[in-house]
């Protein structure tokens, strides 16, 4: 488990477990866990639904790069990211990713980093839906600046 | 060659794809971009504003000024919103 | 469950559950767990055990001054604090931090927050035994530089 | 008053904690700690670089000018290893 993108929920304590003891040597000190959520207000109004569309193939080119990337950078002994796609609830979980290493600073950023890339890199669509119609999410100007930190 | 669009892209253009045959006069991502807004009043709206669109040839993104070749599939997003 | 200083081993799937779903509004989006681990060599020798001593009752106090400080340093919807006392083997879970909150960055800040504060005031001292007689760990000058970040 | 030792300083001096009668005398925990290591060759080990050794009182970290208090509970160990 490294890079997925797939409509069924996860389980964090899987891949935690992967990450905290991987199939060879050398084991993690560390490790840090990431998951994003549906929110479930959107300007006050109650989230009925989010749907998420990603365009297949790119979106797992971009996450592999990403976590390379990561892997590059730090010391790592594992690093994941799990995406889902498609129809999501409030309170529903989008998004895992998770680092581990011999040092805490290093888990603790890589995590960081791989999330602020997903952000600004991963082709991915939210549409929210408060019961009057979908609306896409417009992207924020505060991920692009929490990217170029790294 | 494909082109392909996500999200409020493809709602005003009404489909998700379409194929196109190369044509050698298109150099850039820009004379693709201007080939395609006068294909209808959905592309002409989806790509009035390319500030607002980031393309992606074959995976990578890409800048207008890109140099297109055949074979290429040419991707046309909004900024993107996962995670 | 907000500090828990316990013998037993902890499950970061129940951590991670209270954080998402908390007893009462609003919900996170975006939830940062962080486990420490006994690390399995120590200068080329294998750790057999790892023996963690601490002192009752300013543990707690020192542990729950550290999760006020984050619960105000920045928006959380949620932090947990659990660490293990006694003996433990290579791999054990030592330490586990949680951060929930509306925004990622906070949720990771959080996180990353209470462990440096966790390791340069939270009274535990680790002695491993690598089959010649237990150590005492030595602290690292690097966590003291990690804590004047924040 | 309560004095508690942890780590090597717990095996330097061979015992977690001792009650002592307060001294009037003592006003910081320098004066205390003076008198600590006349006790034993231990206490004298354990306590003779006090740079290595953090003191708290009543559960909060303090300096060695700190003023002590009858009943205080005072406690030396190293700079601390847990997480």
């Amino acid at each position: 488990m490294t890079v997925i993108v797939t409509e069924d929920d996860f389980d964090l304590a899987e891949i935690y477990a992967k990450l905290r003891t991987p199939k060879s040597p050398p084991s993690p000190g560390a490790v840090t866990v990431f998951v994003g959520l549906v929110r479930e207000m959107n300007n006050n109004r109650p989230i009925t639904s989010m749907t998420l569309e990603h365009y297949p193939g790119m979106t797992e080119t971009r996450l592999e790069a990403i976590r390379d990337q990561a892997m590059q950078r730090w010391p790592l002994t594992g690093a994941t990211i799990v995406h889902r796609v498609g129809k999501l609830g409030p309170n529903d979980q989008i998004v895992a990713v998770g680092a581990a290493s011999a040092h805490r600073q290093a888990s603790f950023d890589a995590a960081n980093f791989m999330m602020d890339f997903l952000k600004t890199e991963a082709p991915f669509w939210k549409s929210e839906d408060t019961g009057d119609g979908a609306e896409w999410v417009s992207a924020r100007d505060s991920d692009d600046t929490a990217k170029r930190r790294w | 060659m494909k082109i392909r669009y996500f999200a409020w892209l493809r709602e005003h253009i009404g489909a998700s794809s379409e194929t196109l045959s190369f044509d050698p006069s298109w150099v850039s991502v820009a004379d693709l971009v201007a080939e395609l807004k006068t294909k209808s009043d959905g592309h002409a709206k989806a790509l009035s504003d390319m500030t607002l669109v980031r393309v992606a040839v074959n995976y990578d993104y890409v800048d207008l000024d890109h140099t297109l070749s055949d074979g290429d599939e040419v991707a046309f997003f909004p900024p993107v919103t996962g995670g």
